[in-house]
């Protein structure tokens, strides 16, 4: 048997385990992505579910590189089945390619023909015996050594990892699977494993997902008081955040709704302690309100928005990049706010930080639109990026007896006092009001301080983190948070192509820096608008300011699948 | 909170800011807001340490005729606004003032938990039995036959929500009830209840002159609690039931942990980012 | 003294009626509304308020003509001052003109000099000595009656208006009412009053408030179950229907908060029940998820949203078109829905009944924006018309045995089944589904329903009623709902200076009729974009979908006062 | 609404639809669903005029699973929904189904407000102490030392919600608690609960296996409810505020008038167009 596979040197490797409740497809791909890690090398590691709250069938998709990857690849080159018991439920999730292998051990059943279907090569190995061999021993484990050596991940590094992600459960338990591993990399090794090795990188990395790299975000940020519902797919950045924030002296409440989470951050806030909440869309709709209120009473909050599915209720364990529009547009009135997006898994911690840095500076309201794709995703990374500005809030530790809590200043930040200083007493409203706070229906003070609250968000200098540049062809796609990974590849595969390619990811998505980007896009010609959704939200959104070229287009694909290089290549080339 | 007990430095009219109130006159609010302003003196708290957090409604406008900290938040929300205010900065006295409708229909959900929660927070619901603020529309405890606004033609058809019930059958560890015609009455229960560790709840009756011109009648209605208040929550839960709701006096008071128990610091920024690396 | 006054035939009469707590300047003003109408006028009055609940200042502005009208003018013609306490607050409600005429007693003080600064002419009358003259006299009966002499109202058409207003009051108020009235006009009747009258309409006629007209266009379009929560200013809606939908074998249920609101009438809905709420930007912000509920499970709903000013709490008795954006897209998730919203007073009815009929036909939710400034308007007005298609919901009695609630059909829309139906049995869902409405998470299941959703909206056709076009000239003003008044008597005072203007109001903004759109722009070379928000929220709006010419710009003033023609007039010629 | 009492047209598998609930092997929302079939059957309701409402949660996809008409929700929203059906269309049996969280916590005004309105609705709580749809976070019935979600290291610290005597301060006519792991008293508790003319509130202890394993012990750990259920609302609330929550049966049960009243067809559309006629 020769198995041929791609190597970390030509790019990067791609493989799907799949299997029913208890076969360990997650700690396989967990035990995988972390052996590359240890290995020096970069990856990504999604999963997915059937509907079951436990005990349905599931599938871990992995990416292994030699370097950085924000996306996955268009086909897998490897599926281990560990059980076929509706794994076909999967088969729009796991494509493959003529030259795709899938390995299984005949004993435990037929691979569903929608996986064979199109050509790839089928491999049939004796996981079940190998771990009859070892007492304890798991089926999982020994495919997790197979694919290991078929990646070319050394055996040590499989191990190291098998005992770090299995230690909690005992060393019964990791011995079993170092055992079962062994026996996996020798069935390997019976084939002819490609001899390449991985370039190992020695650079520090982080083995991190996208929600605890929002959460990091958030406490390098200052935060240090969260209220928060639970909610699919943010619940994680709340449960990584709930220990640490209280290490850290800080607290994490459990409210009773979403409705209250926004309210206990204000709250919070308005006492100087910068606050943060993270939620999905049901919950970032009931906070729309409270936003508002955040807004016109100037008290700096921030909300992650895990995206999923949409609308309503919609397909909550799945991403969707379509909730920009309510993002940007779900408060009433006319409330300027802050709208950023990660650009990949990374870069969560990066964006929350600033995001968390922005508001508190500009005192209003920012929400971070990440999603499913990358709060879920587990990437092995380099450590994410610090803002450069060390913004903070701008405060009146001595305010004169003439104090003005909403005073007009140039900038339009107007300094705040925290409760506890003397001769800074305000009532903080939501109500329209005079430069003191006061409430007032006039029409001067309204427009001044409508003007007040769109200057100092409009009028702020961001630097050059509102968006990343890459290339200076002709042909420009523009992409947002999650869809950037797919975006960067396809242009960066255009490129190897011959096509002379730009790409605009944007991070700042409110307010937008159309001068910024019309400078950016100079010289494009032909723009695509790259997004994952239905309606090309970020589309009518640039539209809407004019920056695009008469010739733009959308490539809006909703979820539930991510946006794969290929797809967008396909749209560029045929579109 | 401790309150100190030397003379008093500033006075009752000190705690006043000078924005007037947009009340009609003869409103109840107007006792309510001398009753916090008097209890603020009588308990010596400083100005800039006390902060009222308010929803939306005539009621809810006090704070800003308070010259203290405050917050006008948004109809229904000012316990978990309080509520975030209070952990994050456990030093400040933070009162929470509002209506029936604001804090019985619209803000149930968050009365309910916030009794639970037994924080640090006193709040204050001048109980009107209407809306005023939207010009006179039946609340929550309002009586099931009362006709007088033609969004329920044939009054609501439904029972009377009882704030004191809830409050217990919640949690909630203090309970009182005041009357806007009894200042007296009405100063010494809210310092109690500023004292009081824990959540305490503060149920004024407050007529409202313009929409319940009937309410004058308050004043031969209201009596005290019977018997003094327990604590223990089983006879208190039968002593409220039987209750017909003009009881005035402190309902209920028990002591108990007050949350949120503080952790002790344990870690540093730098020690959580190192989990990452690989 | 000789009182100069415009004449009905040459245009219309404009009068603003102040005074402090008690002093009847609304009841006067309702009088003369009344009075104008049984004269076979046409008219408009809007009044405010200061902040106080009861007993404070208010004002009553009246502008009366022989033809219909939709927007207050540039000034006023006359200002009456019932007392001048705390009147200064009004005066950027109150602009007048240096032939404007102030009519007060000076025996009840000064008038304040705001108002006098532009040159207006001073005429002091003896008001209250002529009230004196009556037992149970009141000062403001006698200023109606001198002003309605000054608009060339007849002298029983005052009495029989007053009768109307007054009656609930007893006889003994009604008849010092009519006396001092006698009073007022022989007041007039010494100095040179206008000898022109009023030109009279025999047609039918209605004095309405946009609020009530709302409330018909529900009862008209069939709604019968109305859940809602009081907010300003949409609680008249809620107060006019309450008892006449107990009268029709309907209902109106007060709820306990506006989520319980949306949800109680989407369940009524299910039912087979048309349903409809009404509110203002907080409650349309919280009832964004129940929207969204709405459209993805595809119940019909409708929602009024009387604006006020935003965001936040913001100014809650004054107009503002700024929930637009929120009603665009305000929902997580792609959901599309309707948004439409009536361009006058009379227009409330018209708008809402469509928007039911409408919603019960595409099964999903319908979004009225109606704002302070039509909704608290009393007009006296032709009656509204009434949609041309009778639509009504797609049932399906009878079910066959494979039954999909949520079947992809040509035209989008599944036949529904209402519960009782035998055999119809389905679990509405806001989760995605199948067409049987089992929820799926597969990209097929959630790509069909999302295209079905899109297409049974945008595929729909709206005849005509998406907007009124007036003229046809390359110069084009673009405006929406309650702007439109005051749009099309520019257009027409721009039209009349020789300038060839062509008007477009769009009463229905969501689907964008981009078509449409594009052909009433046929031509057109200059575009402004006239709406009463910060951000010009029509205008990008507009531009998202590059209807645009490239020479188009936006005039967005925000509230708290409704647009004047004169001001459109002066952005254009010198914008 | 009537039962028909003769002999049973549809058995209780006729009542269970197709779909495959989601539920992990063992979660006692199954006794819940068979206890609801059976109770159907036996109370011979046509399938068709039966309508089961829910929000968000493991429980609440039960409506999917019941052959009848449904609305699966939103998250806290299920008893707003059942009450504009049920006031649309008197002629349905209106059930609400959902979970402790969807309830008690984001849903919390809405039972108040519920109980207090005495709608013809029965309403079914499972209650498991924990958030199971969202993978184990603690719910208002959580015990407040449960450490074992992340999102609160240390347990929550706030006092459990007390659902039976909440819905008596409220003022619902039926109290009821049931237990899946007793499915013959719970389907004749819910005969009960449908039948009750009013608001009838049933609280199912239905444990999460997979969250909450430790709720294995609750079967020693149940009990007669003390004593018969009275109509006296004041003992009632005596003995609820005594109870440890376990007690089964039928808590309490009066009879008041059922909301809302109807109203008398008085007029016409076109009379009331009239109205503006000048
Ligand atoms: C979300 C929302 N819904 C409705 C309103 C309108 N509103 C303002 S005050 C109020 C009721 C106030 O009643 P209450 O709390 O009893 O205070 P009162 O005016 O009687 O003192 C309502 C319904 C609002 N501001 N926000
Ligand atoms: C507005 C909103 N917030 C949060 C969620 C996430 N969510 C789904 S179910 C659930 C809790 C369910 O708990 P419970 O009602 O007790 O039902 P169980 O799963 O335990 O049966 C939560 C928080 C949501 N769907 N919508
Ligand atoms: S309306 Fe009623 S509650 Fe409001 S200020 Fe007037 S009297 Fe007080
Ligand atoms: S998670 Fe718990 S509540 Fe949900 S299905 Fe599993 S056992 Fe039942
Ligand atoms: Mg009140
Ligand atoms: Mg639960």
């Amino acid at each position: 048997m020769n198995l041929e596979m791609p190597t970390m040197e030509t790019g990067s490797i791609s493989l799907a385990i799949t299997g029913s409740g208890g076969s360990g497809a997650v700690t396989a791909g967990l035990i995988l992505l972390e052996a590359a890690a240890k290995s020096g090398l970069y990856g990504l590691m999604m999963r997915s579910a059937g509907p079951q709250i436990r005990g349905g069938e599931s599938l871990s998709l992995l990416r292994l590189a030699g370097s950085p990857v924000a996306c996955m690849d268009d086909h897998f080159d490897l599926l281990l089945g560990l059980d076929w018991h509706n794994a076909g439920r999967f088969a729009q999730e796991i494509p493959l390619h003529a030259s795709s292998l899938i390995l299984s051990d005949p004993a435990i059943g037929a691979i569903p023909d929608t996986f064979t279907a199109g050509g790839a090569v089928v491999r049939g190995l004796t996981f079940k015996d190998r771990a009859a061999r070892v007492d304890g021993g798991r089926l999982n484990m020994v495919a997790v050594g197979t694919a290991g050596a078929l990646c070319g991940l050394p055996q040590d590094m499989l191990a190291l990892a098998a005992d770090e992600i299995l230690k909690a459960k005992g060393p019964g338990v990791v011995e079993a699977a170092t055992a079962c591993v062994a026996q996996g990399y020798a069935l390997a090794t019976e084939h002819d494993v490609p001899a390449t090795k991985p370039t190992h990188s020695t650079l520090a990395r982080w083995n991190i997902s996208g929600n605890e790299a929002c959460g990091l975000g958030a406490l390098r940020g200052g935060v240090r008081f969260v209220a928060a519902y639970p909610i699919t797919p943010a619940t994680d950045i709340l449960e990584w955040l709930g220990p640490r924030l209280e290490q850290l002296g800080g607290l994490l409440v459990q409210a009773e709704d979403e409705l209250a989470s926004i309210n206990m951050v204000i709250g919070a806030s308005y006492g100087g302690v910068p606050a943060l909440t993270a939620t999905s869309g049901p919950g970032l709709s009931l906070m729309q309100e409270g936003l508002g209120l955040a807004v016109a009473s100037e008290i700096p909050v921030v909300v992650i928005d895990v995206t999923r599915g949409g609308p309503s209720t919609g397909i909550p364990t799945k991403p969707e990049q379509s909730d920009l529009n309510v993002a940007l547009y779900g408060m009433h009135g006319d409330a300027p706010h802050l709208v950023l997006a990660p650009l990949d898994v990374r870069d969560c911690a990066f964006t929350t930080q600033w995001a968390v840095r922005l508001a508190e500076h500009l005192q209003t309201a920012a929400i971070v639109l990440s999603d499913q794709s990358l709060g879920q995703t587990r990437a092995v990374t380099d450590p994410a990026k610090l803002p450069g500005i060390p913004l903070q809030r701008v405060t009146e530790p001595s305010p004169a007896s003439d104090y003005r809590r909403y005073a007009l200043t140039a900038d339009g930040v107007s300094p705040m006092t925290l409760p506890g200083t003397k001769g800074g007493m305000y009532t903080a409203d939501g109500l329209e009001h005079d430069a003191f706070g006061i409430p007032s229906s006039l029409a001067a003070d309204h427009h001044q301080q409508l003007d007040k609250r769109r200057r100092k968000i409009e009028a702020f200098d961001f630097g050059s983190d509102w968006a990343e540049l890459r290339g200076d062809g002709k042909l420009c796609l523009i992409c947002w948070g999650s869809s950037s990974g797919a975006t960067f590849e396809a242009g960066e595969r255009l490129l190897a192509d011959g096509i002379a390619i730009r790409v605009i990811a944007l991070r700042l998505l409110a307010p937008l820096r159309s001068d910024a980007l019309a400078q950016a896009l100079a010289g494009v010609e032909k723009v695509w608008v790259v997004e994952q959704n239905h309606s090309g939200q970020l589309y009518h959104y640039l539209r809407s300011y004019g920056v695009l070229p008469e010739d733009a287009h959308s490539l809006a694909k909703p979820g539930p699948i991510p946006l794969r290089p290929g797809e967008i290549i396909e749209a560029v080339k045929h579109g | 909170m401790q309150a100190k007990m030397s003379t008093p430095a500033l006075q009752a009219r000190d705690y006043k800011s000078g924005v007037k109130p947009i009340w009609c006159p003869g409103c109840g609010h107007f006792a309510v807001l001398a009753a916090i302003t008097r209890s603020l003196a009588y308990l010596e708290l400083p100005r800039e340490e006390v902060a009222l957090i308010s929803g939306i409604g005539c009621s809810s406008r006090l704070p800003a005729y308070v010259d203290s900290y405050g917050f006008h938040g948004l109809h229904g929300r000012a316990l978990p606004l309080a509520t975030g205010l209070k952990v994050a900065r456990p030093d400040l006295n933070v009162l929470v003032t509002g209506g029936d409708g604001d804090g019985f229909s619209i803000g149930g959900n968050h009365f309910l938990h916030a009794c639970r929660r037994n924080i640090d927070l006193t709040y204050v619901v001048m109980d009107n039995r209407v809306y005023g603020m939207t010009k006179g529309q039946a609340s929550p405890t309002t009586a099931p036959d009362w006709a007088a606004s033609k969004m329920t033609p044939h009054g609501t058809g439904v029972r009377r929500f009882q704030p004191a019930a809830i409050a217990l059958a919640a949690g909630a560890t203090f309970i009182a009830r005041g009357y806007s015609g009894d200042p007296k009455g009405m100063t010494r229960i809210l310092a109690e209840a500023i004292r009081h560790p824990g959540f305490s709840f503060v149920h004024v009756l407050s007529p409202c002159v313009t929409f319940r011109p009937d309410q004058r009648s308050w004043k031969t209605e209201v009596h005290p609690f019977p018997a003094d208040a327990g604590n223990d929550p089983v006879e208190a839960a039968r002593r409220i039931h039987a209750d017909d709701g003009m009881g005035l006096g402190i309902i209920h008071a028990e002591s108990l942990p007050v949350w949120p128990a503080r952790q002790e610091t344990e870690t540093t920024l730098a020690a959580i980012e190192k989990e990452f690396l690989v």
